[in-house]
């Protein structure tokens, strides 16, 4: 049971007449019960979309056309549509990023809760709409038999995201997906949000969280692994600690580089030239070569796989050949 | 308490309309050429014949003291005498009116019926068989004119299988079936009209609805489809189509005039035109007035719905 | 012929009429019976006249079938709404097919224009100014008042109100005074040798009582001493009647009850007919009589072409006010096609407005052998407009037949140079068009013609107040008074012949066509017809 | 940097070329628009009859060589009237919403744009406008004038106006809430020029749309009025008229009523597809139903 969610060389594409884009492309990485992994990386890199095609809720242009997903030894590839409806909010639940269109406008927040309990754990109404009040407790929204009843308008930013939380934690799901849970929200509240999304970490030992974000900030805080995307692949992965410590992929050193640090000098953040490569056209053998200070001459030309540079963190990077 | 400061403010503020109306209706009759007593008459009209009638209806007097008189008799409930047939008006809209009632309940019924599960579905599943019959429908019902549509169900279904009647009205009361029969045609040529802007109207909205957020996550939860596309999305998709409903039944009340006499159904809408055309004031008065007022009791309970269905513009 | 024979042939006639046999098949009977000669002038009337698919205008036999049977229902669909059942007013046809089984007159028509006792047993013309009238005695109104001379002041005396304005006043403009010689017995004086008295009393004046009048509103309480009782009015859908008990004709009516629906849609009239919910209807669209007479379901009572369709023409303004331009429209008109084409054959070309039968019809027609468009032109270049000219014919789009004629004379009188454009107006706006005289010509029918009077003196006399034409000729004139004032029958035709040929010439009216108004019933209804007066009288209806 | 400021000139409806590429529907319905134009246009020269003629000895001529659409109660060719009644249909169209919108986009610009009292000033009217019995207004509109093709396009410009006013002020409260139109007032840009350069172009589009549809609605309207005899009168040939006419003999001859009818439909067809097609490719998310 060590292994709760396990990806393996998961590809997805997406279609739209003869454009084909590959926006996740064999990408690999694993889940332990209690721990937070970080999936970090640049937007438009296909982190989001990792996370929507662990959930199987992709758009009808989207389909993914190879690996596995493992949940607990399952993979959720081969299940049927309504096998797959079950697992969403029961087993593998989902944060999104944006509350403030996340929750739906004319339903109180009550009924919103109580569905989902309804729906998973076949709780009486009575028995839901109790449960739902300590949930929200959970979250730390105040009084909240009373705001069961209100409707999300009458909430703020950080209150609905509570809310949202409150939601995918009703029913105790193994895997918790966390799409950029706090970029919406102001720093304040953002901190408020990590600080619980780190107390339910604790207090549920057996839920695995998968936290998608740009903010290195955020996985210092919160992640115990962290794995770096870029164009789709996995650059770089490895606890947390060490890729702070010693970055070994080129794009993930300029990532860290570009983070103002607290004691840091003054002066400018060095940034990273060029953009986000076009999924429909990567760059041949490593996607990174035209953005890397360190590229070579083997760099346009083969394609790196991710190496070991030390015991449990690698890199996929032509420098570190075996 | 806050909804009864609502109707209020609302009914106060319509009163002001209505009269504003009615003096326009009263002064646009007296402007157009054309005399009552004339057309009452007709080619028998004598000197002293019109001078005789001019008197009996009270139009010798000036327009100020007409309408007043007018608006006194309003005010006691009595709306006055058709000048053809002497019928009281109060008499002729209680008669006329239960048929456009009835004409417009029916041909809403037909068309939300139809309307919205085939919008909802077109949406659900885009290029589908449910979404080409809808773009069809959506087509081919806001090109095809009400009253032809009308001539044509006549002529292939009333006169061709013989099945319904081709006209006449047959009250509700006097017998059911026969009543029915008699609505069957002329509802199904308006509803056809309606449901073609409805579904239209609801494909769209609900394709709006389907790719916010909040259905994303409501799938993300795991909920059932039924759950998602019915209690998610068209709850918030209603809110236009409601709008449009409130339109559209403005139209059904004063404007399915060519219906109603294609059929030769005695609706508000032909009562309208004859009237106007005989120049029978005291009949235009009262029905424009009336369907000014069903437009706005209309309005109100659109707003109701509206805020049965959107809380963030919920009315007290 | 023998008695058995003339009862064969009218049986024959009534099944002809009825569509049950074919015109070959009827001919071929008669022959056997006789030879067509001797069967007389009814065969000959049906042969000659043209144009008249399976229907027939001679002189009608009495009801061919036994003596009438006593009660039942007979529900009657008219066209109209009746709206006002004062007899003063004679306010639309349909408030007079109503009224006119409410009220009694002194004297009727009947169907071979034999002037026949109403309330007035007996009469006679004492003096040039005098006529005498001798009245029932058992004659009783609705009200339980009985009906006596005293009544028929009243009821001139009202016509005569200027404050009520009637209409039917201007038909006895001669009538000098009336008085009351004793209950049963009353005087007429008139300027001398009215010859038009007794037909304007037996088509437009029915008696009312003073205590009824006074006591209820007459639009809406009718009260006279007909053969019906009016028993209730539920505005806007029927009026049923009931049978008078006490009228002053033994054993009439025959039916019970009559109620009187208004159903404005043909197609609809003709289904409540046909599905036995209606017994009686006024008329069916027109395109479908040949069929249904065919069918034979239903059945088509004898009609009669008394609703003459004219050409009103504005005489008091460019183009129509030189005689010339009015005589070339008259040169230019195809009655044929007008009848075939606006009235499905429904209707007999006529040159003038009384019908064939009509002992007074005179046959003259100016215009023998027209359209003849080189006579049309000629007089349009006498007239000064030898390149043609335009007018407009006012229709009303509630009037489908008037819209046709327009468009239909649009294209006839294209060829003379008459170059014609048909504008609508609606009712109100049309009737505003005529009072002031802004119109170019128009069309309308005249419902009453049951003497010339009624309808050439109305609307050829100068000083009539519906001169529509505005037309102004002294010649016409005098030979409307002498004919006004004329009692010999044969002078009065002969008067009745230079007012046709006037009023041809002069051209202010131009009639086109008589539409032949026929009456649909039940196969089982008897002794309808219609009559020269186009009164409905539901007392001769009976169930067989 | 010109290319997109040019580009912001033209309202993206006219640049015809993308449209028609990207959406089959607008290609079908401009189509299907063009020929019956053509067929309007030169009319004389494909008729197979002069519309006003009638043929006395042969009404109620079924379909057929003689009479490709048969023949009425007084012989009139009924596929040339069809033709003809085209012109009077497309002309009222044309005239009328033209006319709406001469006056109806300057009023909703200036009431959107300055908003405030002007905007009450000039749209509390145009709700009375639009709850005014449209049936009332033509009767007088005829009465006063008589009933002509021309009194028509006035009386459905005036029903039109309120509704391409108030199209024109939502979509330009929409454009002047946009950042650039905010950026180029902040340039010192004088409202009259912020209007004409900025907003009108990108305002223009919704309006355009609800014009194609009210094309076609027009349509219905001519046809509608003209059956109960207020709109074109005879003998100008006019679609509605022809069904008013053929109603009491379609019993005999149903090509009467059948063909003016699909006529009518093709047209307003034309006219919706074109608008359908327009919103597809202009704004995918259909915000502007």
């Amino acid at each position: 049971m060590s292994r709760l969610l396990e990806v393996s060389d998961l590809t997805t594409e997406f279609r739209s007449g003869p454009r084909v884009a590959r926006v996740v492309d064999r990408v690999s990485f694993t889940l332990r019960p209690g721990e937070v992994l970080g999936l970090v990386g640049e937007s438009g890199c296909g982190k989001s979309t990792t996370g929507f095609s662990i959930m199987r809720l992709l758009p009808p242009t989207a389909r993914i056309t190879g690996g596995a997903v493992r949940l607990d030894g399952d993979n959720l590839l081969t299940k049927s549509d309504e096998e797959m409806r079950q697992i969403r909010g029961g087993r593998i639940a989902m944060i999104f990023q944006d509350p403030m269109t996340s929750l739906n406008p004319v339903l109180t927040v009550g009924e919103q809760l109580v569905e989902v309990l309804r729906e998973h754990r076949d709780m009486s109404r009575p028995d839901a709409r109790a449960e739902a009040v300590r949930l929200l407790q959970e979250v730390g929204i105040p009084s909240p038999a009373r705001r069961l009843d209100s409707y999300p308008h009458e909430f703020s930013g950080g209150m609905r995201q509570r809310m949202l939380i409150a939601i995918a934690i009703a029913c105790t799901p193994q895997v918790l997906i966390a799409d950029e849970p706090t970029t919406a929200l102001d720093v304040t509240i953002q901190a408020q949000i990590l600080r619980l999304l780190r107390q339910l970490n604790t207090e549920h030992r057996q839920t695995g969280i998968l936290l998608i974000t740009h903010d290195f900030a955020v996985v210092a805080q919160l992640c115990h692994r962290v794995v770096v995307m870029y164009a789709g692949e996995i650059v770089e992965s490895g606890d947390v600690g060490e890729i702070f410590a010693e970055p070994k992929h080129p794009y993930t050193q300029a990532l860290l580089g570009s983070l103002p640090s607290r004691g840091g000098e003054r002066g400018a953040l060095p940034a990273i030239e060029g953009l986000v490569p076009d999924p429909a056209a990567y760059p041949s053998g490593c996607r990174f070569h035209p953005r890397c200070r360190m590229a070579f001459e083997d760099c346009p030309v083969q394609h790196p796989s991710r190496i070991p540079v030390t015991p449990g963190h690698d890199a996929a990077c032509l420098l570190y050949r075996r | 308490m806050g909804l009864v400061r609502f109707f209020a403010r609302r009914i106060l503020l319509t009163i002001p309309v209505l009269v504003g109306m009615s003096v326009v209706v009263f002064l646009l009759l007296r402007l157009v050429p054309g005399d009552p007593a004339q057309v009452i008459l007709g080619l028998r009209a004598t000197p002293e014949g019109l001078a005789a009638v001019h008197r009996d209806l009270g139009l010798d007097l000036p327009w100020h003291r007409q309408y007043l008189h007018w608006v006194g008799n309003f005010l006691s409930g009595d709306l006055g005498q058709d000048y053809r047939s002497h019928i009281p008006v109060a008499v002729l809209l209680r008669q006329r009116l239960p048929v456009t009632l009835e004409l417009a309940a029916l041909s809403m019924l037909v068309s939300l019926c139809t309307a919205i599960p085939l919008g909802v579905a077109a949406a659900v599943r885009r290029g589908g068989a449910a979404d080409r019959a809808a773009m069809l429908l959506g087509l081919a019902g806001i090109s095809i004119p009400d009253f032809w549509l009308a001539i044509m169900l006549i002529l292939f279904v009333a006169l061709g299988l013989g099945v319904l009647p081709s006209s006449g009205f047959m009250p509700l009361t006097q017998n059911l079936v026969g009543n029915l029969r008699s609505m069957a045609l002329p509802s199904l040529t308006l509803a056809a009209g309606l449901a073609a802007v409805l579904v239209r109207m609801t494909r769209a909205s609900m394709l709006d609805v389907l790719s916010r957020e909040y259905i994303k996550f409501a799938r993300a939860k795991g909920l059932r489809n039924r759950v998602v596309v019915y209690r998610h999305a068209l709850r918030n998709a209603a809110i236009p189509i409601i709008t449009l409903l409130g339109l559209q039944s403005g139209y059904l009340l004063g404007g399915a005039v060519i219906v109603e006499q294609v059929f030769d159904l005695p609706g508000l809408g032909s009562l309208t035109v004859t009237a106007t055309l005989e120049r029978n004031y005291p009949v235009v008065q009262a029905t424009a007035l009336l369907i000014g007022l069903l437009f706005v009791v209309v309005n109100i309970a659109t707003d109701l719905v509206y805020g049965a269905l959107n809380p963030r513009i919920r009315v007290g | 012929m023998s008695r058995l024979q003339e009862e064969q042939v009218a049986d024959l006639v009534a099944k002809f009429k009825r569509g049950s046999i074919t015109r070959r098949e009827f001919i071929a009977a008669v022959s056997v019976l006789g030879g067509l000669t001797a069967v007389g002038g009814t065969i000959a009337t049906l042969l000659k006249s043209s144009g008249l698919r399976g229907s027939l205008t001679g002189p009608v036999p009495a009801a061919a079938a036994g003596m009438p049977k006593r009660g039942g229902t007979l529900t009657a669909a008219t066209i109209d709404k009746p709206v006002n059942m004062d007899p003063a007013f004679a306010e639309l046809y349909s408030s007079m097919q109503v009224y006119q089984n409410i009220f009694s007159k002194l004297v009727y028509v009947d169907r071979n224009y034999k002037f026949v006792p109403g309330l007035a047993k007996s009469w006679r013309q004492v003096n040039a100014t005098t006529w005498e009238f001798d009245l029932v005695d058992n004659a009783w109104f609705h009200n339980g008042d009985k009906f006596s001379a005293a009544d028929v002041k009243y009821t001139f005396d009202r016509l005569f109100d200027k404050k009520l304005g009637a209409a039917n006043a201007v038909f006895f403009t001669p009538t000098e005074g009336v008085e009351v010689v004793n209950p049963t017995r009353v005087r007429i004086v008139t300027k001398p040798n009215w010859g038009g008295l007794i037909p304007t009393l037996a088509a437009v004046l029915e008696v009312v009582n003073k205590r009824a009048i006074e006591s209820a509103d007459p639009k809406l309480q009718p009260v006279g001493t007909g053969p019906f009782r009016f028993l209730e009015w539920v505005k806007d859908d029927h009026i049923t009647l009931e049978r008078w008990d006490k009228y002053f004709k033994p054993g009439m009516p025959p039916l019970d009850r009559v109620i009187f629906k208004a159903i404005a849609n043909d197609t609809v009239r003709l289904t409540g007919l046909q599905k036995g919910e209606i017994n009686w209807i006024e008329q069916v669209p027109l395109q479908m009589v040949d069929q249904l007479k065919k069918a034979g379901a239903i059945k088509a009572n004898p009609n009669g072409a008394f609703f003459p369709d004219l050409f009103l023409i504005n005489c008091t303004k460019p183009p129509f006010d030189k005689v010339e331009v009015r005589q070339a429209l008259s040169w230019a008109l195809d009655r044929k096609a007008i009848a075939r084409l606006v009235w499905f054959g429904q209707a007999m070309p006529s040159a003038e407005a009384l019908a064939p039968t009509n002992p007074l019809y005179s046959g003259v027609d100016p215009y023998e052998g027209a359209p003849n468009v080189a006579k049309a032109k000629a007089l349009l270049a006498k007239a000064g407009y030898p390149q043609g000219l335009k007018a407009i014919f006012a229709a009303q789009p509630q009037v489908p037949t008037q819209v046709q004629v327009g468009q239909l004379i649009q294209q006839m009188t294209k060829q003379a140079g008459i170059d014609i454009e048909v504008r609508s107006f609606e009712s109100a706006r049309w009737f505003e068009e005529l009072a002031t005289k802004r119109y170019d010509f128009t069309s309308t029918y005249w419902s009453a013609t049951l003497d010339p009077e009624h309808c050439y003196f109305p609307l050829g006399h100068s000083q009539s107040p519906w001169n529509f034409a505005g037309y102004k000729d002294e010649q016409l004139d005098r030979a409307l008074e002498k004919f006004r004032f004329t009692v010999d029958p044969v002078e009065r035709k002969k008067a009745y012949a230079e007012v046709v040929r006037l009023t041809a010439l002069g051209a202010p009216v131009v009639f086109q066509v008589n539409f032949l108004r026929t009456y649909w019933t039940q196969s089982n209804v008897e002794g309808v017809a219609t009559l020269p007066s186009l009164e409905l009288r539901m007392e001769d209806a009976w169930y067989a | 940097m010109a290319s997109t400021e040019a580009a912001a000139y033209y309202p993206r409806v006219l640049r015809i070329g993308e449209i028609l590429r990207r959406s089959r529907m607008a290609s079908a319905g401009l189509t299907l628009g063009a020929v019956l134009v053509a067929l309007a246009a030169f009319a004389p020269l494909v008729a197979t009859a002069d519309p006003t003629a009638m043929d006395f000895n042969a009404p109620f001529a079924r379909p057929g060589l003689a009479h490709p659409f048969g023949a009425d109660n007084f012989g009139r060719d009924v596929f040339s009237r069809v033709l003809f009644g085209y012109r009077t249909s497309l002309l009222v169209a044309a005239g009328s919403v033209g006319l709406a919108l001469l006056f109806g986009t300057p009023l909703g610009l200036v009431a959107g744009f300055v908003g405030g009292i002007t905007d009450h000033v000039i749209m509390r009217p145009m709700d009375a406008l639009m709850a005014f019995p449209a049936i009332l207004l033509t009767v007088s509109f005829a009465g006063v004038v008589g009933a002509s093709t021309g009194v028509l396009i006035v009386v459905i410009a005036v029903v039109y106006l309120p509704i391409i006013a108030r199209t024109m002020r939502a979509s330009t409260l929409a454009v002047r809430a946009e950042p650039f139109v905010e950026g180029a007032r902040s340039r010192g840009a004088s409202p009259l020029r912020l209007m004409a350069r900025h907003v009108v172009p990108n305002a223009m589009d919704p309006v355009l749309i609800q014009a194609s549809v009210l094309m076609g609605i027009a349509i219905l309207i001519e046809a509608a009025l003209s059956f109960i005899g207020l709109g074109t009168q005879p003998p100008h040939p006019s679609l509605g008229l022809m069904l008013a006419d053929g109603r009491d003999i379609m019993r005999d001859a149903p090509w009467v009523v059948i063909f003016p009818g699909l006529a009518i439909v093709l047209a307003v067809l034309s006219f919706n597809l074109v608008a359908d097609g327009l919103r597809d490719v202009l704004d995918p998310r259909g915000a502007l139903r």
